[in-house]
């Protein structure tokens, strides 16, 4: 009887809510944590610097949910991060190019890539995992190759993008977030994130009713690499400098933040809030864990533990979520 | 037919079962003896599948109870209910591709020692039981991939077959079957009936049902109407209780005012499965496509759709001289072709999303600006098909999946209406379909062509055909058998034109 | 087609080539051998990262099935690699240990003599250390980021922090792994400044680690406050030396240090000298030095430091 | 005409022939390739080599063709090697437990780590790609907490593994070599096998058989987390030491030496011997790759190459199958 009220309650809620709740209290459950823990946890800079080390990886994760709608993958974006924050280190220690010209080079690469990996996905119909596996090995090769293994530091000219602040948000923040609700927005009010969805959930009817998927799909593959390189400038601009071994890992990291918040492996099914989410939840243990000076083998296995149970909240989220539509829409078919 | 000599094996009393926003079953009484068929008809979503899912143990009822053999029978999991005796032939298509035929057939119980599949055992009596449902020309070592959709049913069937069991539940086991494979199956039914076994048998093909059943049971909004023996029943009462109207059973159109040539195909092949096959629709003028199981249909109709490429063959459109190249399914709708597929859960259907999102997605164009979706347009779009084609869902967002197999087809049939294409091929459009719906779609089907469409209906069931075609073509080991008009056609004639191209081999 | 030549055949076996502190091993030795062609054919081989243990025991087992007269190897574990080494020595090929040390109870166990050829790293990071100790007082909190747990150079440098800053009665409020990347250190580092308020400075196993903290400490608005010190002497640093927002760091002449191994095989090969390690130099390198124009030239640091070499302390 | 003829004597081949034809094809354009431009490339020692190193991600290769098999993915073997051979290192030297008992000890980590990945995944029905993630991490940290985050040396008491040889070939390389045969025999002939094969095609059809494919699922993960654990008594026996850092990045590795095989990632079809296959291109890759003395950007950018390379010929190969099979059926059909 209770539980029945309880349920009904939760039912009553507007369905924002309930997608993001999940996620919203596994953030403050952490936060509670680590305040109690961590002697400094609750001032402003920790936020700051939260809010500093996002922007790189959230940019990133934006374009691995679409990447996961159309059930695709792309493992290759930490390596082409490398690759065009190398390029853009180059054009501006070596050939003296002025930043807004070597921003557009880096741009370029990202969206060169995405589209060497959209290409080979679409034209072979080979599987996204396989093909951007070996594009993890391309990149890596480039960004050794363009910066002959050496870190190009870069100084004065790229930091002028971290510098900048409106409101006292840094300008890599602000476009972060700009770029989230964006894709939230394309996502779930335009035809084109219709469309992906649709490919997501069964290709092969999206093709049978007339539209192709493929420029698509391609589309979501340059978008991705066009992001990672977003996520490029504002890395190196952080840092100062172009490494290349920048990125390594990050395409796990950038699944598990978009896993995390509830985005299907199996296409058809995402949010690019709730992404954000995810990375904010890694990016908040990670700050945390550093903070009360955990080993590394702690770091770990709370890492380990903290995603599996993150994904496996996200399933009794999605029971609520189910249990609630149902009460709408019998709520709607009575009268 | 023979009454039912021994007593009730099974019985379900008071069932209830309800969907959000659905009451499929309400208080449910129903009843099988020992070696009779019974058969179970009803509108669309009038919970036929439902109830014997719940028989089969896939889904557990709200209230009620069930007896087998006078013992209480409360199925945990359709292995349990197998474990009691109760097969079902599910309606939806429920094989493993990957798997050879043999494999799929004895899934449960692949014989073998040790672990170690026996090959040659699994396979002659995969074949024995093949050859007694007409799958005897297949390999049962093949992936089932490969076989078409018709032929995946009596795949299904023959496993459904394939083991001993004390009720068999048929639910629409002839949707895509051909008069041929029907006689199979009948035969087989009887052979079944004479052993003893119950059978339950789920058909929107009337005809069928008065043909093979002892009883009939109608169902009409999840509610038992009657069960009557057959033999007091003729079609129309049948049909009457079902619908709940008398639906007019004669000729749906008288002459056709044919126009143009809307779409003309020269010497389509495609591998083995097309082989110069040519014909021509005309505005205004419904053309029937019929044939044996795997004569090509679907193939020349995915061919001429560009859902696959054909070898050599030129097609023309709206009386142009030149033809038009169509490479993939979006030239073909592009030029105003449209191809409602055969296989609606894997081909037509997005069956995660909801019916709003299926059915605009043909022309996402109309209810976006810039790009940008105007929902509440969507919306609109979607209510009107679902009045329009009476598809009972709760509401437009009801996630197609949880729909009734019929229903789902209107969804898919909707999608095309709402792109209004020139040209309209059906590929087995009443697969599924209950007589009242099946009689709507044909009733759509002369109107789309009273407004200067060109329709093509390839179906397995050339009664229907010849109430709603201006001409019949037939088609015969990937060839044009013969192409008949309204006065020329007959039963006799169009099957024998259907063997033709078998017989010389 | 087997073209015997007289030329010695000496295999280079390093680490990740994709580090910058191994990249310019591998060209110093390359320059090297350019230089003395006729005297020596040179076959250099890098794993893809510090983790890539076995690969680098297959390439031993590469070299040794191709029969080169020696091997120089920067061991990318200092146990793991010890028996394929014996088995190369076994077969008659001369050995060279340089960077990374063998572990001592392993070679004892194997009972096998490689030369060590290499820098101190503690005593490097102790010199490091010593310069930052110059500059704070007693008591001042600092933190270390630490190479990968694993890593022998890794372990010594941070056993040299520790040295001069026990010795400076600085107090280490951490230490944690950034596994010798930028962008695992930065995090660490942006934690630590937040959790430290007063926090006066940040010892980095490596300059790659030191960059991340730099920008961390950046980020944090505290650039004035807190020193970075690192060790490599990657050129990325130099500009962070001259602008003052990195203190020190140490230079073992990367450039150097494979050629010094070579060498050394060279002249076992001519069969001088019995084997006995040879420890080469470490230099600190501040902006005093670079303002006084380019730092010494490690060829004459090496000159000028003749007592580094030979008598290598063994260190734990 | 011609074209038809090939097509039609491609078709007459038995398929285990144009099953490894493609294969078998790159593998020996490769040694060709090497044979020419390495001067001892040909030699008994460099495939002595080359079968010295293979066992270890031969045995994972295997565990991950299964895993793949049913539509799931395991990317924590990397991991799981590296806690089981810290686990073996400890028995050994710090409990000095004989080789038998530490190798139970080993095996039994492998196992426990297995199953945990199954059960989470089956309990909760949770994507194996999130869940093995996690164990990614958490396996990781658990090797740095057993280790102390250092390589324990063994020595004597594990080389006898590596040192046992049966007719010139090792006892690692006859053990893989055992499993190859033997995964591909259950995958093939069993009604385990087959069960796998089916559910990775159409699990809900499946269950709807009434077969539970729960136990199945988590019993290929056990399989996995076995095998991985085998590879580490390998590994381990190799290196003479237990590296807590062992394993690092074996999981694409593996991933890409199956996929290279043949095995889809979308589940249902898959071959081991095919992933064996793979496992050798890449051991001969990065064989010829050091013996040619290729940079580290070059050997990046060409196994990116011959990865993206290997899927789109296993593209080809598999348009010539399908046209053999559908030969297959309509020829069987006619009489
Ligand atoms: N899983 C489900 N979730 C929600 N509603 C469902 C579900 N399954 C069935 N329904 C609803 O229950 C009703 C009965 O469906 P059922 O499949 O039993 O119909 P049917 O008589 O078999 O129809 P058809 O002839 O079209 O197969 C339909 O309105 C359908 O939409
Ligand atoms: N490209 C394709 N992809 C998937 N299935 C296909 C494809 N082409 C044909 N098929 C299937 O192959 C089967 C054989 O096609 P064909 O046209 O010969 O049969 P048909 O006459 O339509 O008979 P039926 O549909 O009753 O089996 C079809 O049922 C169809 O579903
Ligand atoms: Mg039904
Ligand atoms: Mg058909």
């Amino acid at each position: 009887m209770r539980k029945k009220i309880i349920k009904k309650s939760i039912a009553d809620l507007p369905a924002f809510v309930t997608d993001y709740i999940g996620m919203a209290l596994a953030l403050a459950l952490l936060l509670v944590i680590f305040g109690l823990s961590a002697r400094n946890f609750f001032t402003l800079t920790t936020f700051r610097t939260i809010a500093n080390q996002v922007p790189d990886i959230t940019i990133v994760a934006v374009g691995m949910t679409f990447v996961l709608i159309i059930a695709g993958i792309d493992l290759s974006v930490g390596s082409v991060m490398a690759l065009a924050g190398a390029v853009l280190g180059l054009s501006l220690v070596e050939f003296n190019f002025p930043l807004p010209a070597a921003i557009v080079m880096c741009l370029a690469v990202g969206i060169l890539c995405g589209a060497a990996n959209g290409l080979v996905i679409v034209r072979w119909r080979l599987p996204a995992f396989i093909v951007t596996l070996g594009m993890l090995e391309i990149a890596r090769g480039g960004a050794y190759l363009v910066t002959e293994s050496r870190t190009i530091y870069i100084g004065g000219p790229v930091e002028v993008i971290t510098d900048a602040s409106i409101l006292g948000f840094s300008l890599p923040f602000i476009v972060a977030v700009a770029i989230v609700v964006a894709g939230q927005l394309v996502l779930s009010r335009t035809v084109f994130g219709r469309y992906l969805i649709a490919i997501g959930t069964n290709e092969e009817a999206v093709r049978l009713s007339g539209i192709d998927p493929r420029p698509l799909k391609l589309a979501v593959f340059v978008l991705c690499g066009f992001l990672t390189s977003i996520a490029a400038v504002i890395h190196t601009a952080r840092l100062s400098s172009a490494n290349p071994n920048a990125g390594y890992g990050l395409e796990l990291q950038a699944i598990a933040a978009v896993v995390i918040g509830g985005t299907s492996l199996m296409g058809g099914r995402g949010s690019v809030v709730s992404s954000f989410f995810g990375v904010l939840i890694i990016a908040v243990l990670g700050t945390g864990l550093a903070q009360i000076g955990a080993q590394e083998s702690t770091k770990r296995l709370i890492t380990g533990c903290v995603i599996v149970a993150a994904v496996i909240l996200d399933h009794y989220r999605h029971r609520i979520r189910k249990s609630q539509k149902q009460v709408l829409v019998s709520a709607k078919a009575k009268p | 037919m023979k009454s039912a000599t021994s007593g009730t094996v099974f019985r379900a009393c008071d069932i209830d079962k309800s969907f959000p926003g659905v009451q499929a079953l309400s208080a449910v009484d129903f009843d099988l003896r020992a070696g009779e068929v019974h058969a179970l008809v009803g509108e669309n979503g009038a919970g036929k599948s439902t109830l014997m899912s719940i028989i089969a143990g896939v889904q557990k009822p709200d209230s009620g109870q069930m007896c087998l053999y006078e013992q209480q029978y409360e199925p945990n999991g359709r292995a349990d209910a197998e474990a009691h005796g109760i097969r079902m032939v599910m309606q939806e298509l429920h094989l493993i591709s990957n798997l050879s035929v043999a494999e799929n057939i004895f899934i449960e119980k692949l014989p073998n020692r040790f672990g170690i599949i026996d090959y040659d055992k699994l396979n002659g009596a995969a074949r024995k039981i093949m050859k007694q449902v007409g799958l005897g020309d297949v390999d049962p070592d093949v992936p089932v991939r490969l076989l078409g959709v018709g032929q995946q049913q009596m795949v299904e069937i023959a496993a459904g077959l394939s083991r001993r069991c004390r009720i068999l539940v048929l639910d629409e086991p002839t949707a895509s079957l051909t008069d041929r494979e029907i006689e199979l199956l009948f035969t087989q039914i009887r052979k079944l009936k004479a052993e003893g076994v119950g059978i339950i048998y789920i058909s929107h093909r009337i005809e069928e049902v008065t043909r093979i059943a002892d009883r009939v049971t109608v169902l009409r909004d999840g509610k038992v109407i009657s069960t009557n023996p057959t033999s007091e029943l003729s079609v129309s009462d049948i049909i009457l209780m079902m619908v709940g109207r008398d639906l007019e059973h004669e000729q749906l159109r008288h002459g056709s005012k044919a126009g143009q040539v809307a779409l003309r195909v020269v010497g389509l092949t495609r591998g083995r499965k097309v082989r110069d096959v040519s014909f021509e629709v005309r505005r205004g003028e419904i053309l029937g496509v019929v044939g044996l199981m795997g004569s090509g249909r679907t193939e020349t109709m995915r061919a001429v759709f560009g859902a696959d490429r054909p070898d050599s063959g030129k097609i023309f459109l709206y009386g142009a001289g030149e033809p038009v190249e169509i490479r993939m399914p979006r030239d073909a709708v592009r030029n105003g072709i449209a191809l409602v597929t055969e296989d609606r859960k894997e081909q037509g259907l997005l069956s995660a999303l909801a019916v709003r999102v299926n059915i605009s997605l043909t022309r996402l164009r109309d209810v976006s600006r810039f790009g940008w979706m105007d929902i509440a347009e969507e919306q609109s779009v979607a209510d009107r098909y679902i009045a329009a084609l009476g598809i009972r869902c709760s509401s437009n967002e009801q996630t197609v999946g949880e729909l009734s197999g019929g229903n789902q087809q209107k969804v898919v049939i909707a999608k095309w209406l709402y792109r209004d294409c020139d040209v309209l091929i059906f590929d087995e459009p009443t697969r599924g379909i209950d007589v009242g719906a099946k009689f709507e779609i044909y009733h759509m089907l002369a109107e789309l062509a009273e407004k200067g469409k060109a329709v093509i209906v390839v179906s397995s069931d050339t009664k229907e055909l010849m109430a709603v075609c201006d001409r019949i073509m037939v088609m015969s080991a990937g060839r044009v058998a013969a192409t008949f008009g309204r006065n020329e056609w007959s039963q006799e004639k169009i099957m024998s034109a259907a063997f033709s191209e078998y017989v010389g081999v | 087609k087997q073209r015997k030549t007289d030329k010695p055949r000496i295999a280079l076996i390093m680490k990740s080539l994709a580090n910058e502190f191994f990249k310019t091993m591998e060209e110093g030795a390359r320059a090297h051998h350019k230089e003395h062609e006729d005297e020596y054919e040179l076959t250099v081989v890098g794993i893809k990262d510090e983790q890539d243990v076995a690969r680098q025991v297959d390439y031993v087992e590469l070299k040794i099935a191709q029969g080169v007269d020696a091997i120089v190897i920067a061991p990318a574990d200092s146990k793991a690699l010890v028996p394929v080494c014996k088995r190369a020595m076994d077969a008659g090929i001369i050995v060279v240990n340089i960077d990374n040390k063998f572990d001592a109870a392993v070679l004892a166990d194997k009972g096998v003599k490689i030369p060590f050829v290499g820098p101190d790293n503690r005593k490097g990071a102790r010199l490091a250390g010593e310069y930052l100790a110059s500059k704070l007082r007693p008591g001042d909190k600092v933190a270390i980021i630490e190479g990968i747990p694993n890593a022998f150079n890794g372990i010594q440098r941070k056993l040299g922090f520790e040295d001069a800053m026990k010795a400076g009665g600085m107090s280490i409020v951490s230490s944690q792994s950034g596994y010798w990347e930028t962008a695992k250190a930065e995090p660490i580092v942006s934690a630590l400044i937040t959790e430290y308020a007063d926090l006066k400075a940040v010892l980095c196993a490596n300059d790659s680690m030191a960059l991340g903290a730099i920008a961390a400490i950046k980020a944090g608005g505290k650039s004035d406050d807190i020193l970075v010190i690192g060790f490599d002497n990657i050129s990325a640093v130099k500009r962070l030396l001259k602008e003052g927002k990195i203190l020190c760091t140490v230079d073992q002449h990367a450039d150097k240090l494979a050629l010094y191994g070579i060498e050394y095989a060279l002249e076992m090969l001519k069969g001088k000298g019995a084997p006995s390690d040879k420890e080469t130099p470490v230099e600190l390198i501040t902006p005093h030095q670079l303002l006084l124009g380019e730092s010494l030239s490690p060829q004459m640091a090496y000159r000028n430091d003749p007592g580094s070499i030979g008598a290598g302390e063994t260190l734990k």
